[in-house]
């Protein structure tokens, strides 16, 4: 069997320090793990974070005992400050956008499962999969850090935009060290990003097993490869504007900021940038970087939906075109949120048609899940569920960008709660739901032992209603003109919904506190669950050919060997409902 | 279970279309000549998504109960897809989007393309952290030049204007609320002292960012006198939530009286 | 791992590659006597961007060896850069815009 | 090892070439790597260079101040990088016959003309922050000019010294027998990539602000 690679020659024997094998493991296993780990951790400050802002929001006064503790200038004795909401806004987007929608989807799963799924020992180049996990690492630190510097995180949302992010200290409270250390943190996870997408398009291209045709791929090594395509094409970009931004703060550049400006009464000595330029620069990785969160959940939830309706995915090419057709479309649509930027109101025009194109690989990708559902022979495990609430949930998100998508509306629309409906709809949630959905599935491979299914349901039914009480509001009080990133509600017209928000902070707090039921599921789990067999699942992909969890090299020396497509299920003729992609044996029809 | 998702997703369909169709929270009336026109796009929009939104809830929660596994030893078809029906979803769903989009693009158009009128009274509208600003040419129709170093918020001279010696400033008007007479194309000039801001009046159905450095004209004509509230929406630091003024709409009459006041008030 | 197996495929000669870089230096310096020539800057920048683009297919085709590795490669990686770069262009209008509409 | 059967697929068909086993290109896939690092990275100095083209459409008073010495030490600088781009090919050309020392004496002409250039261009940057540049003011103009000229030249020649050690641990490794012709090939590419971004710098940044008498 020969090996299209030189670097995975290395030890065929797994080390035994600690530290090799579970700190700097350059086993693609451990490092998906960590990343998991990573995400997880994220996770849970980001959703404390959103619950800080909830009670804020609706409970400006109320006391958090503690709170003061961590940060005495943002809540004093315990009451948030309204600047100290933006602080906590900002880092709950970053925290929630950049290091768990791009590291437990791609990296996390991906790590772990692209190269087992492809029938490789490892990635391409594990050192720099090391490299990558420890570069995010890294980032993730420095960006918490921002905690504990004395003027606090920025306030100036997880878009950063210039001039309030770029003129310093006067320009607010968070202004200074904190948003600096913001920029530096996400050029250093553009890095770690981007070393990530390399290693993930040279494994899938160069690591395939024989047999495994680009069309037998299972979706999710597709979702993977065409995320990390636009991971390696969009982070080049954002890394460009951090350079940009952190030279206009250190350097006294003004790429991004005019002349003219007079901020807290001081004239500010800079002349000739654009703000705009910033906001091209990040939108042209911003856009892009959505799809690299939801991506991978489709593809995770495509394969999951064909295993437990027991039926081969409907229409697997147009699948994995769509797959790519959004990829291709991501980077022509940036301008859609800039409609109102000030850009030229001739580009919004070409902005908003390719935006609305979008809308038709997505309803490709939809309607073939529906597909796959009909006339199957649903199993409702906890992955599966979690699968078709990702498909009611990107359905709602999605359906509200083709409002958003039309710049005649945006007017409407624009910056207000509307929009955050629509991104908590897609990413907040369906994404999440995307890797709800892996860790259910997959947890018996990476763990050795099965999830409590009981509790997996309940998790998902009080999550699924939940969210949707979480977020639906939010459309209507958004058609109203509820204006987002606002601390507290002031204007006439905004008062009048306060109710709605004590709705909502009250589903939030619901929500996140049933996430608890999975992480004890989770740890719990691991240690005491039930030992997992091979193929839990009755799956057909090579995963289910190892051992759970897979020895040291995957496939302990072999090689296999894949003669069919990954979602032979429900094969008629056949005494077992499925076939194994590395089984030699003959289906009708195959492709 | 494969109930229990129809049932819930039956009730999620049904609760969100009752609210929107009942317009329990909806956009005030549009009292601005590009409003009617915004308004029966977006109910448009919202007729056509949600008729997609019930039919893929629904559909999705149907087929899940539908295709249940019952333990029957009933066979699943086996389908890798059908591509003339795939086709068919696929053009379907161009001809929506895009037809849709064509169908508003004049709106933007008349909003963003076509110039204001030249009879269109001019206002410039400046914020900053965190008021916003109106500034009226005066009898003689025009705007006096602004220097950056004369910005005094303590004397309340925000735009900069040096009265003594440019003769175009001398008669300019500043306000702090925003009053346009009824029936009459306005157009306003939006600029920022410090960061990005941004203008947004509900009922005008316009909103546009402020961006420091450029100066945005927008149109509009309003059709309804009337008190409004313009909102700042674009992130400006730790006072963005307070930021705001008030649109006065008035009558030819009340509106010169009001500039009148102003004007012995500066 | 064994350099005497890697001897089966040394491609271009160093003839080439002297010719290729003589070409190099030759545009170079056209360029340099191109800048000293009175034309509108759309035409220099247009005619300078040429050259270089020459140029650079020259790099990369010959020195990168482009040229000598299957065509499917070439194809993966050049039109995603390109169109990517080209996408970039959508930003000029709005930086004639904070020209002509700059605030005064 | 097996990475040669990996690249002797050269007269298979179309079919079999994408169906896994191998790579589809034919080439280690560190090159692969290589390659698409090289794609990103064409990519952030692209962001830099449009940044740059921004500012200057939107300025009414680029400075264009370089008078002849300073475009005769820049092309001399051009000329340096493609000069060391040539002892670089015949570097991987002597990686590739098994010339070992051939590869060391070629790398270490390499690294001399990468030197060469960045002292050239660090007595340029000297020179003009003797006359006043600074990545917000210069005397003759927009003060944009400053900031574009270091961050465009300065991201370039971080560049160009990290593309010095890094041929210079390959050649201290191939002198050592640790690296193959692949590794040779791989850091060549790298190198060839830093001169071809000069080749938009030098017109864009140099050439487009010549003084004209
Ligand atoms: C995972 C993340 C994700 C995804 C997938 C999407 C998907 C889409 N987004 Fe969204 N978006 C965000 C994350 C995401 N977005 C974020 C984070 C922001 C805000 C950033 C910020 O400002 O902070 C944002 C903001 C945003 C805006 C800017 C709003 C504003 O600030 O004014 C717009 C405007 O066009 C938009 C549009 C779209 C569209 C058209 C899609 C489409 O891809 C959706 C396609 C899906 C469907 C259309 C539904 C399924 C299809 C069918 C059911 C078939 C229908 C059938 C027929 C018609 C026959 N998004
Ligand atoms: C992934 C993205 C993500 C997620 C999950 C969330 C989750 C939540 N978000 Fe947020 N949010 C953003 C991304 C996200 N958000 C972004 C980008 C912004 C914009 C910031 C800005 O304007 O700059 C924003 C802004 C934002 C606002 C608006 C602030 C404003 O404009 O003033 C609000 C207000 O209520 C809010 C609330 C919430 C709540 C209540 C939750 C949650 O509490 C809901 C309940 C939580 C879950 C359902 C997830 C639980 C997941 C797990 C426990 C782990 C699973 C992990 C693995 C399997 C590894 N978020
Ligand atoms: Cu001004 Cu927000
Ligand atoms: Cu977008």
């Amino acid at each position: 069997m020969p090996e299209a690679h030189a670097e995975t020659a290395h030890q065929h024997h797994a080390p035994t320090k600690f530290i090799w094998k579970y700190i700097f493991s350059l086993d693609h296993k451990v490092i998906g793990k960590q990343y998991y780990f990573l995400a997880l951790f994220s996770v849970v400050v980001g959703m404390i974070l959103s619950w800080l802002m909830r009670i804020h929001l609706v409970w400006p006064n109320a006391k958090l005992y503690g709170l003061d503790l961590l940060s005495p200038a943002g809540a004093p004795g315990g009451v948030m400050t309204p600047e100290y909401y933006l602080s906590l806004m900002t880092l709950h987007g970053t925290i929630m956008i950049f290091f768990v929608l791009t590291t437990a989807p791609q990296s996390g799963f991906g790590n772990y499962f692209l190269p087992i799924q492809i029938g490789a020992e490892d990635m391409a180049f594990p050192r720099l999969n090391m490299l990558s996990f420890w570069t995010t690492f890294v980032a993730l630190m420095v960006l918490l850090s921002t905690f504990f510097v004395t003027d606090g995180p920025p306030i100036s949302g997880w878009t950063g935009y210039p001039p309030l992010s770029a003129v310093g200290s006067s320009a607010g409270p968070g202004e200074g060290l904190g948003q600096t250390l913001w920029v530096i943190s996400i050029a250093i996870f553009c890095i770690g990003s981007l070393l990530g997408a390399l290693n993930f398009i040279a494994t899938t291209l160069d690591l395939r097993t024989k047999g495994m045709k680009l069309m037998r791929l299972p979706l999710t090594c597709w979702a993977w490869f065409v995320t990390a395509v636009l991971g390696l094409l969009s982070f080049a970009v954002l890394f460009g504007a951090c350079a940009l931004l952190l030279l206009d703060r250190v350097g006294g550049t003004s790429f991004f900021i005019p002349g003219g400006l007079i901020v807290s009464d001081k004239i500010m000595p800079h002349s000739g940038g654009s703000p705009l330029l910033y906001q091209h620069l990040f939108w042209f990785f911003g856009h892009p970087e959505v799809y690299i969160a939801i991506l991978p959940g489709m593809g995770v939830t495509s394969h999951i939906i064909s295993c437990f309706a027991r039926k081969p995915i409907f229409g697997y090419r147009a699948m994995a075109y769509s797959l790519m057709a959004i990829g291709f479309l991501s980077f022509t649509v940036w301008g859609h949120h800039m409609f109102l930027s000030g850009m030229s109101p001739y580009s919004a025009f070409s902005f908003s048609l390719f935006t609305m194109a979008i809308g038709v690989p997505s309803a490709i990708k939809t309607f073939n899940w529906l597909g796959t559902l009909w006339g199957g022979k649903i199993r409702f495990t906890s992955a599966m569920l979690f699968s078709i609430g990702f498909v009611s949930l990107f359905v709602t998100g999605g359906l509200s960008g083709i409002f958003l998508a039309q710049p005649q509306l945006d007017p409407m629309l624009h910056a207000t709660y509307f929009v955050v409906a629509h991104f908590h709809m897609v990413m907040g949630v369906a994404a999440i739901f995307g890797m709800f959905a892996g860790t259910y599935f997959w947890f018996p491979k990476m763990f050795g032992r099965m999830m409590n299914e009981t509790w997996g349901k309940v998790h998902f039914w009080t999550t699924f209603i939940g969210v949707y009480c979480v977020f639906m509001p939010m459309h209507f009080i958004g058609v109203e003109g509820a204006i987002r990133r606002y601390s507290t509600w002031t204007d006439n017209y905004l008062i009048p919904m306060i109710p709605v928000h004590e709705f909502m902070t009250i589903a939030a707090l619901f929500t996140g506190a049933v996430q608890f039921i999975f992480l004890i599921n989770v740890f719990w789990s691991m240690f005491k669950g039930e030992k997992a067999t091979d193929n839990p699942w009755k799956g057909t992909s090579l995963e289910w050919t190892v051992p759970s969890p897979p020895p040291f090299d995957n496939f302990a020396g072999k090689h296999p060997v894949v003669y069919h497509g990954p979602y032979e299920y429900g094969v008629p003729g056949k005494d077992k409902d499925y076939v194994m992609q590395d089984s030699p044996e003959k289906i009708e029809d195959d492709e | 279970m494969g109930l229990a998702f129809f049932v819930v997703l039956v009730l999620i369909t049904a609760v969100s279309v009752y609210i929107f169709g009942a317009h329990i929270w909806w956009p005030p009336h549009a009292i601005s000549t590009i409003g009617p026109s915004v308004d029966h796009q977006f109910n448009l929009t919202l007729i056509l998504t949600g008729i997609i939104f019930v039919c893929a809830q629904l559909g999705l929660g149907y087929f899940a109960w539908k295709y249940r596994d019952r333990k029957d030893g009933r066979k699943v078809i086996y389908s890798h897809g059908n591509n003339k029906l795939e086709a068919g979803w696929t053009i379907a769903a161009a001809v929506v989007f895009i037809g849709l989009n064509l169908i508003g693009f004049q709106i933007w158009a008349k909003m963003y393309f076509t110039p204001a009128p030249p009879d269109a009274l001019q206002i410039q509208v400046q914020g900053q952290q965190f008021a916003y600003y109106f500034r009226y040419p005066g009898p003689d129709g025009k705007f006096g030049p602004t220097h950056v170093e004369k910005v005094d918020d303590a004397t309340g001279n925000f735009f900069g204007l040096d009265r003594d010696h440019d003769q175009d400033s001398k008669d300019d008007i500043v306000t702090a609320t925003l009053g346009v007479p009824v029936n009459r194309p306005v157009e306003l000039i939006l600029r920022s002292k410090d960061v990005g801001h941004s203008f947004f009046v509900r009922e005008l159905r316009i909103h546009q960012d402020l961006v420091p450095g450029i100066e945005i004209p927008i149109h509009f004509t309003a059709t309804e006198t009337g008190r409004f509230e313009i909102v700042c929406t674009q992130l400006c630091g730790l006072g963005h939530y307070k930021m705001r003024a008030f649109l006065q709409v008035m009558t030819e009459e009340d509106y010169q009286k009001w500039l009148q006041s102003q004007m012995a008030a500066q | 791992m064994h350099e005497a197996a890697d001897h089966a495929h040394v491609e271009g000669s160093k003839r080439t590659f002297f010719f290729v870089w003589g070409w190099l230096l030759a545009i170079t310096g056209l360029e340099v006597v191109l800048a000293y020539q009175h034309l509108a800057i759309k035409l220099m920048l247009t005619l300078l961007m040429m050259l270089s683009i020459v140029k650079a297919t020259l790099i990369i085709s010959y020195f990168m060896h482009l040229a000598y590795e299957r065509r499917s490669l070439a194809w993966t990686l050049m039109p995603a850069l390109v169109f990517v770069v080209g996408m970039m262009f959508i930003v000029f209008p709005d930086s004639l815009r904070a020209l002509l509409m700059r605030a005064h | 090892m097996a990475s040669q059967e990996a690249t002797s697929g050269l007269g298979a068909t179309r079919e079999s070439v994408w169906s896994g086993g191998a790579s589809p290109y034919a080439v280690p896939s560190k090159k692969l790597g290589m390659w698409l690092f090289i794609v990103s990275d064409a990519i952030t100095f692209s962001a830099l260079l449009i940044a740059y083209a921004f500012v200057r459409v939107a300025s009414s008073s680029w400075p264009l101040p370089f008078e002849w010495p300073s475009i005769l030490n820049a092309t001399i600088m051009t000329l340096i990088l493609l000069s060391s781009s040539l002892t670089m090919v015949l570097g991987v050309r002597a990686a590739k016959m098994g010339n070992r020392k051939g590869v060391v004496g070629w790398l270490l002409a390499t690294m001399l003309g990468g030197v060469l250039f960045d002292v050239l261009h660090l007595r340029e940057w000297l020179g003009l922050i003797d006359e006043g540049v600074r990545l917000f003011k210069n005397p003759w103009g927009d003060p944009q000019f400053g900031a574009a000229f270091f961050s465009l030249t300065g991201l370039h020649m971080t560049h160009v010294t990290i593309g010095v050690v890094y041929l210079g641990v390959i050649a201290w490794g191939t002198n050592r027998g640790k690296y193959t012709s692949d590794d040779v090939e791989v850091s060549g590419l790298y190198w060839h990539f830093v001169d071809l971004v000069w080749m938009f710098i030098f017109p864009l940044v140099y050439l487009m602000s010549n003084k004209m008498a």
